[in-house]
């Protein structure tokens, strides 16, 4: 039950990025398209789980004062084993020579090491508890985190272009404002006060 | 053994150690003591930032708490004593058991009791209206009912009685903080101890000119009469000023006082309804019914022939 | 080019519908009220005891410190009481009211209009006859006149100037003083100018009073050393640190007083009263007020017994009008509203006006579209777009950092405004509120 | 007693200015320009504003309504004022479902997600203008050709290039890139500078004619709706960065030489393909009557809400417009860059009245 | 004449927050107030600098000499965690008016992405020393330079009431949309 | 468990444990994603190649040709299936609006153009990116044609018979000058069947 608990309120309540504010710069740069904020979340995802559970294994023999570094070893080190799994298997470029997700997750991959979310959980919740309970807790956050970059990049899909994940539902571009940097500020902003007001309306009932 | 897989783990695990041994003795050299007892204690407290304490925020605070050798006239009203023992824990020392406390209006002059004598046509705070005159009203010392005191409170404590013109505070989510107390320009609100089930008796009334001119412009004012003091058989009130008070401490709830009073400005509340409700009609009737227009002018009325007697 | 002070500023209309008339003197009261604070600092001290007889000119409460000012007996007769009465601050405060019986003066006051021009106190004398007398800055500050005129040790005042300017709309008792009694007032001048021990006078007069200006020029070319300086009809003109800049284009440092650059500036009813304080040994017991309105059957200036009901006037000037929706205290822009008509006249009272109430009621507030008007017609160069949220906000560090307390509270702000903000109402309680932690801060 | 006295703190009497006022001024200084846009596009130009102004209106009207639940404050002038300016920095073919996204983006995001009027760090209008800019540049950048009243609202399928055709200023900056000079560009075209005055060219509806925009400054100014700080600092600017470019350029070079004798250096640079090429430049008069810094100048970096409170700042904040214009005009990828260039000042102007204090009266004595 | 175009590109065209979003996190939560952001500027750029110059050096004598470059982000954000506990340890003790201002933001960088992302994009990018020194600067400038624009315009609008469903972050988010949607003029001005 | 000390030998000894343990983790991933990477980047430097050619099983690299047209220098790549030549790609690039755009462009035998791909292009997005397929119906216009007897240049121009993307004449004029250098250099390129 605790455990559902911890693996639901990723989604809603206590949502990485829409609630919470973390991991925001991954957030911004890879949802110009729903399919590229999903790898975003999932690599993420990949990421938080395993760190979470090697890190709720070992955090009992760190000593404190090299508790940071060691952490980011461990997260740095499976960021780069996601680096070398989506270079070799996210790599090709799409029919129209459209470049791979790879490419255009681009730098923010290795920048997973830097996320908030990820040692962030790492200290605030692995290094307290049990492993399962550390798994739950990565999945559960990690979900939440790839499902807010795939509704804000579905968002600015549909609006910019108008497609969703490459399904095309009208003829010619929308409004290319939500492809390019400023509209992904614009969304964000606007898709967190919707949230807000969704808790509001949560908490009220 | 691949070549590689040799560079990688010698590189790392020599820069790993390399960093571990320059952190490590850096740190040594560069030691600057301090006191990580201070996070804890921001911790601990309860974040509101209210200023209740009288420190600027609640890390101010806590640095305080951690540099005194003891708690006194430290104190976080909204965390009350629980926080306070769960810091004194974390710096092994006692914490000075506090009563809790609870604010009060000191005024009861709603609308119908205290008829305006000029329009005021300013900013709409109590501030700019005290620093102006006496207010709109006969009485220089009651409320001027724009809610500078909602405004303050951070704990959704307080709000205006749209029917009498004066705050109410919720006792439930009131924490004693103070901010109402600093903001009132004319110092209505009093912190006083809880007393059990909420209840509390206390003047509500400020006004300290003297009886006839007092109630001349509102019919609920303390007029000093004293008849309060000569009743009360616990010695819990006092005169001043033309003016009684009641002393939260030494009360001990008879209700004496409050039939005692001519001019209803003793209030209780929280207590069951009384056999003979007489007594206490009007405040009962100001509290509860005149919702509707009918009801205040006729009340009105009342109060002003009244006042025609008087004179 | 007529001169005028270099920054900010406001036309009001002027509706100086009193203007050119003659000072009337009205009938004695029957009853005056005479509060005991009607200067800036510490209230004064009665000297007297319910039931006492007193003349008038006769002392009834003492100075209490330096910053404070004796108060006497405006009228002839007996107190009835002392005891707390509203008055035009508009709190209860404590007041000797004195219920008329003849028309007695103390013994040594000279009454008449005969025009005594030479004096032979010294500087010292001079002051302490001052002080004395109880004579007030009847502009408005009601700031103790000796004070002023001790000229602190190590500062050295080079001009008297002399504030004739009246520039707030509708008020004409300095006009009208100037007219009647311009001998008096130039008598006056040499006297503070002794006092002062400067060697220059200036008065500073707003040219829409022409008649006022050629009059005082005609005067004062019989004196040395004084001179009449018209000015452009601009708002605030009249405040002391505009006018010192209008005149000697001088700037009173931020927080500094007028005597650090030189200059120490009176009003004309100031200088009337210390005429007749030393010349004529009659304390300031009355003065000249104007009573005006649109509304108003005979807008008019009077010379009144200080302590007299404000209603008494009206009466005389046409009684109230129907269509009274404020009573001021003063000017329109600086004035104080009173509660009613039965709060008594003060020394520092210029005039008394009646506002309709469509031109008395506030308008909407509406947010503030940053079109920095205020800024723009700041005499003193602050933003107060910016101070008044401050102010609600009780960001007091940059209220204090942006110069809150060098507002003059001329109003140029609040009157300029298209959304109709109160900005000079926050901007005056932050700069209690700033002035309050300054001092603690000092204190401690 | 029914009537009591008011008291309320000085002052008690009030200037007869007002929001609504100021508003209605801005929107009559804005009439000679509409004139001319109507005589010179015809019918297009009235549906453009007509439908921006009234889904302004609107759109304010609902938001106020139903998400803000604020009072509503349409009457004021100012969604017009916003309606007007934004119809102004359009296309006047420009369909009319584009327009209305615009008014929603200038009054939802610019406007009311801040509060409404007065809390709007951004101009609305430029925010909504600058939106469509970037999400439609195709229909953004096809201006009709002014011909009066015949000049059609709905360009007919296949004769795009009978009714259409590009700004002075893009036309320049095209044919530079291709490798043109300008008094060639100039002349092949048929540009003069009585057209640029008068408003026979190419361009945004609002941004076409100088005299009609100056003649609505001259009004602003004489009613004190705004002083000449702003207007006078962008045009000063813009003339002086595009003057002091001009001179080292080909164009300017020769002008020079014609009339001084004088020769001055040819700023050269490198193509993509490693030529070396002279700089081309248009003159700075042809800088200052083109591509709205008029209407930016005297309407859009006016703005009160997000203009510098005091002199100085407007000046520093308008001369920094007026060299970013020229910076994108020349350097950039956008043909004109007035409408950037206030919205990047706008961002500033927090800053520059953080900093930029009016002049205190007397100084400050130390240890005081 | 090549710095200056870096210089150029890096503070207004491709400006490292409005986009290329590194360092939105301090943006956003940093930028309340003016000083507080100047001094986040000011630390990110001490630290960004040092940390460039120390990843290039790293990277390219002993990453490529052993032949292990993809062992870049583990070794960069180790060392950048080493370096800015290592700074603010000796700034505690060598200047502590200059840890009063910048020091509180430094556990802050740890976790910034912009150093980590222009160390990793000066290598990509194949600068020399120099511009990689040049670049990090000018990207951190870039940072200064957003921030402290920002927290002008929320300082600003502290003072006004802003709807109560957008006040905080989501109105951050709309006044930085804004912000980048301005500074798109910039582009092309280098290519 | 108590929590380890923070002394010095722990702290050594526990980073050196966490590194080795990762490096030595990482290095072992490396090698065994190393050829899957390799795979991967080939691909995508041939995918342009295999777009733009019809059926090949040749390496188009391997027998990669460097033909100097103008002041440039252009590489093209022949496409052969069991020794025939189906077509030759050529790879060309001319300036744009915002920079250079570069194409790959697939030729058959006979000249005629039958797919171009767009290998990079900085052209501003909603008005010169039409150049790409997904975008708009301008790349169709040179499908099927041989510059031979289809002239490129853009018909508002007066030089040739292609209809240019509205408001984007010059990134139009760059595409048919890139095209028409690639054709320059197929022509003097002068690949033949084996």
């Amino acid at each position: 039950m605790n455990n559902l608990k911890n693996f639901t309120k990723g989604f809603i309540k206590e949502n990485p990025v829409l609630v919470l504010f973390l991991g925001l710069c991954p957030t911004l740069g890879t949802s110009n398209s729903a399919i590229n904020g999903l790898s975003m979340g999932l690599a993420t995802t990949f990421v938080l789980v395993l760190s979470n559970v090697v890190i709720s294994s070992i955090s009992r023999f760190i000593p404190d004062k090299v508790r940071i570094p060691s952490y980011i070893v461990v997260i740095a080190s499976f960021v780069t084993v996601v680096d070398f799994m989506m270079k070799a298997y996210l790599n090709t470029p799409g029919k129209n020579f459209e470049p791979s997700i790879y490419d255009q997750l681009g730098i923010f991959i290795p920048l997973i090491v830097v996320n908030c979310i990820v040692l962030g959980r790492a200290e605030a919740f692995a290094s307290k508890n049990g492993v399962f309970a550390s798994l739950i807790d990565g999945l559960g956050m990690g979900l939440g985190f790839a499902f807010a970059l795939f509704m804000l990049g579905s968002v600015r899909e549909l609006l910019g272009n108008g497609s969703i994940l490459g399904f095309k539902f009208i003829k010619g571009d929308g409004m290319l404002m939500f492809v390019s940097p400023p509209g992904a500020f614009l969304a964000l902003g606007f898709l967190i006060m919707l949230m807000r007001k969704l808790n509001q309306k949560l908490a009220k009932n | 053994m691949n070549q590689i897989i040799i560079y990688t783990i010698a590189s790392l695990s020599i820069l790993g150690a390399v960093s571990a041994i320059i952190l490590y003795f850096v740190a040594q050299k560069f030691k600057v003591y301090e006191d990580p007892r201070i996070d804890e204690v921001e911790a601990a407290l309860p974040s509101a930032n209210c200023g209740g304490c009288g420190y600027a925020g609640c890390r101010n605070f806590a640095e305080a708490l951690v540099k005194s050798d003891n708690f006194d006239g430290l104190f976080c009203p909204v965390g009350g004593n629980k926080t306070m023992e769960a810091i004194a824990k974390i710096l092994g020392r006692e914490a000075v058991a506090q009563d809790p406390l609870v604010a009060v209006l000191r005024c009861n002059g709603a609308c119908e009791f205290r008829p305006k004598t000029t329009n005021y046509d300013g900013a709409t705070t109590c501030a700019i209206e005290a620093a102006l005159y006496g207010g709109d009203t006969g009485c220089q010392y009651g409320c001027l009912g724009h809610g500078d005191c909602v405004e303050v409170c951070n704990f959704d404590a307080l709000h205006m009685d749209p029917v009498t013109g004066l705050p109410v505070v919720d006792d439930l989510k009131c924490t004693a903080c103070g901010a109402c107390v600093k903001a009132c320009p004319r110092n209505l609100f009093e912190l006083r101890k809880r007393q059990k089930k909420e209840r509390k008796i206390y003047v509500a009334c400020m006004n300290e000119d003297k009886g006839g001119l007092a109630k001349k412009y509102c019919a609920v004012a303390c007029i000093g009469c004293a008849k309060c003091v000569k009743v009360c058989p616990y010695d819990a009130i006092t005169m001043n000023n033309n003016l009684a008070f009641i002393d939260s401490e030494k009360c001990r709830l008879c209700r004496k006082c409050v039939t005692e009073c001519p001019t209803n400005a003793i209030i209780e509340v929280g207590f069951p309804p009384r056999k003979e409700p007489q007594a206490e009609a009007t405040v009962q009737a100001a509290q509860t019914e005149n919702t509707s227009q009918d009801i205040v002018s006729a009340k009105k009325e009342d109060i002003s022939t009244n006042l025609n007697k008087e004179e | 080019m007529l001169k005028t002070f270099s920054k900010g500023g406001i036309h009001p209309p002027e509706n100086k519908l009193s203007a050119g008339l003659g000072i009337e003197t009205l009938p004695l009261p029957k009853n005056v009220t005479i509060p005991l604070s009607q200067h800036l600092g510490v209230p004064a001290k009665p000297v007297v005891n319910r039931g006492d007889e007193v003349k008038a000119g006769q002392i009834i409460a003492k100075g209490d410190g330096f910053v404070s000012a004796n108060i006497h007996s405006s009228v002839s007769g007996k107190v009835t009481k002392i005891d707390t009465e509203t008055d035009i601050s508009g709190y209860k405060r404590p007041c000797i009211f004195i219920e008329t019986a003849g028309d007695e003066w103390l013994d040594g006051i000279d009454k008449t209009d005969v025009l005594k021009t030479e004096t032979s106190l010294s500087p010292e004398e001079i002051i302490a006859k001052v002080q004395e007398s109880g004579i007030v800055g009847m502009g408005g500050a009601t700031f103790p006149s000796h004070v002023k005129l001790s000229v602190p040790r190590g500062k050295k005042a080079e001009f008297l100037l002399i504030n004739g300017v009246e520039c707030e709309p509708y008020l004409t008792a300095d006009h009208a003083l100037m007219l009647a009694k311009g001998e008096e007032i130039m008598v006056g001048i040499r006297i503070m100018m002794k006092a002062l021990k400067v060697n220059k006078a200036i008065i500073g007069i707003e040219n829409n009073k022409s008649d006022a200006i050629e009059h005082l020029k005609a005067i004062a070319a019989k004196y040395n050393n004084i001179e009449v300086c018209p000015l452009k009809v601009k708002y605030p003109q009249g405040g002391e640190k505009q006018l010192i800049k209008a005149v000697l284009n001088r700037e009173v440092p931020s927080g500094g007083l007028p005597v650090d650059i030189g200059a120490v500036v009176f009003n004309v009813g100031t200088v009337f009263a210390v005429y007749e304080a030393v010349q004529k040994n009659k304390p300031l017991v009355e003065r000249i007020i104007t009573v005006t309105g649109k509304e108003l059957k005979k807008p008019s200036n009077f010379c009144v017994r200080i302590g007299t009901p404000v209603s008494a006037f009206i009466e005389a000037a046409g009684g109230m009008p129907e269509n009274t929706g404020k009573i001021i205290s003063g000017g329109p822009m600086m004035g104080k509203a009173v509660i009613n008509a039965s709060v008594p006249v003060i020394k520092g009272s210029s005039g008394i006006l009646l506002l309709p109430p469509e031109e008395s009621k506030r308008k909407e507030i509406l947010p503030c579209i940053r079109c920095a008007k205020c800024v723009s017609v700041c005499p003193m160069g602050l933003e107060p777009y910016l101070l008044m949220p401050l102010s609600q906000n009780n960001m007091f560090d940059r209220l204090e950092e942006n110069k809150v307390l060098d507002c003059i509270e001329c109003g140029s702000c609040s009157f300029i405004c298209p959304a109709n903000r109160p900005l000079l109402d926050y901007i005056r309680l932050g700069k209690t509120s700033v002035g309050k932690i300054i001092r603690s801060r000092k204190s401690s | 007693m029914n009537k009591l006295i008011t008291v309320s703190p000085s002052p008690h009497i009030y200037g007869k200015d007002s929001v609504s006022r100021l508003m209605y001024g801005v929107i009559i200084a804005l009439i000679p320009a509409l004139i001319v846009s109507v005589v010179m596009y015809g019918a297009g130009a009235i549906i453009v504003v007509m439908v921006s102004v009234a889904s302004c209106l609107l759109f304010e009207y609902l938001i106020q309504k139903y998400i803000l639940k604020s009072e509503i404050r349409i009457t004021d002038g100012s969604a017009i004022v916003t309606g007007m300016l934004l119809a102004f920095n359009l296309p006047s073919n420009l369909p009319w479902w584009i327009i209305i996204i615009g008014a929603l983006i200038a009054i939802g995001i610019g406007k009311m997600t801040f509060g409404g009027l007065g809390n709007n760090p951004f101009n609305p209008a430029l925010v909504g203008r600058v939106f469509l800019l970037i999400s439609f540049p195709g229909a953004m950048t096809i201006f009709p050709k002014a011909q009066g009243w015949n000049t059609p609202y709905v360009i007919p399928a296949g004769e795009i290039d009978t009714y259409t055709g590009a700004t002075p200023l893009s036309l320049i900056k095209n044919g530079i890139k291709s490798g043109k000079g300008v008094s060639e560009l100039l002349e092949t075209s048929g540009l003069n500078y009585n057209d640029l005055f008068f408003g026979n060219i190419g361009g945004s509806l609002g941004e076409i004619a100088a005299f009609a925009l100056i003649l609505g400054l001259l009004f602003l100014l004489i009613r004190k709706i705004i002083t000449w700080h702003i207007p006078v600092a962008v045009i000063a600017s813009v003339f002086i960065a595009s003057g002091i470019l001009w001179l080292f350029s080909f164009e300017g070079n020769q002008a020079i030489m014609n009339s001084m004798g004088m020769k001055l250096p040819v700023i050269q640079f490198k193509d993509a393909e490693g030529v070396l090429k002279m700089f081309h430049m248009a003159d700075p008069l042809f800088h200052i009557l083109t591509g709205g810094v008029m209407l930016g100048a005297i309407f859009m970096a006016t703005d009160y809400v997000t203009s510098p409170m005091t002199p100085r700042g407007m000046i520093i904040y308008g001369s920094l417009i007026g060299i970013i214009t020229v910076a994108i005009r020349v350097f950039g990828s956008y043909p004109e860059g007035i409408s950037f260039a206030i919205l990047v000042m706008n961002g500033f102007t927090p800053l520059i009245n953080r900093y930029v204090k009016p002049k205190r009266f007397g100084k400050e004595i130390k240890n005081g | 004449m090549d710095y200056i175009l870096i210089i150029i590109s890096a503070v207004f065209v491709n400006n490292i927050v409005m986009t290329q979003f590194l360092g939105i996190c301090p943006f956003i939560g940093v930028s309340n107030k003016v000083d507080t952001s100047m001094g986040m500027a000011g630390a990110v750029m001490f630290v960004m600098v040092i940390a460039t110059m120390v990843t290039y050096l790293l990277q390219q004598y002993i990453l490529e000499w052993l032949g292990i470059p993809f062992m870049q982000t583990v070794v960069f954000i180790l060392v950048i965690a080493a370096l800015v506990q290592l700074v603010e340890i000796i700034l505690k003790k060598v200047s502590p008016a200059m840890y009063q201002a910048l020091g509180i933001f430094l556990p802050l960088i740890t976790t910034n992405c912009t150093i980590l992302g222009v160390a990793i994009l000066a290598v990509q990018k194949e600068y020399n020393l120099m511009e990689s020194v040049v670049y990090a600067f000018s990207n951190a400038a870039g940072f200064g330079l957003a921030l402290i624009t920002f927290a002008g315009i929320r300082e600003q609008l502290d003072l006004v009431n802003i709807p109560k469903s957008m006040k905080g972050v989501p109105i951050a988010f709309i006044i930085a949309g804004l912000l980048a949607m301005a500074f798109m003029g910039f582009a092309g001005i280098v290519k | 468990m108590a929590k380890k000390e923070s002394n010095f030998t722990n702290m050594l000894a526990t980073l050196l444990i966490v590194t080795f343990a990762s490096s030595a983790a990482l290095g072992f991933i490396y090698e065994l994603t190393k050829k899957p990477i390799e795979d991967a980047l080939l691909y995508k430097k041939t995918l342009a190649v295999q777009i733009v050619l019809p059926e090949f099983n040749n390496d188009p690299f391997g027998e990669a040709k460097r033909v100097a047209v103008g002041k440039d220098t252009l590489n093209i790549y022949p496409g052969r299936k069991d020794s025939v030549l189906t077509g030759v790609a050529v790879e060309t690039s001319a300036p744009g609006y915002g920079g250079d755009i570069r194409l790959l462009i697939g030729f058959l035998p006979d000249g005629t153009i039958r797919e171009v791909a767009v290998l990079e292009h900085k052209e501003t997005a909603g008005l010169g990116d039409k150049i790409l397929k997904s975008k708009s119906d301008f790349p169709l216009q040179f499908e099927g044609k041989n510059p031979d007897n289809f002239k490129l240049g853009v018909r508002k121009d007066g030089a040739g018979e292609v209809d240019a993307i509205s408001a984007s004449t010059i990134t139009s004029r760059a595409y048919c000058k890139a095209v028409q250098k690639a054709y320059d250099a197929l022509k003097k390129g002068e690949i033949e069947n084996e």
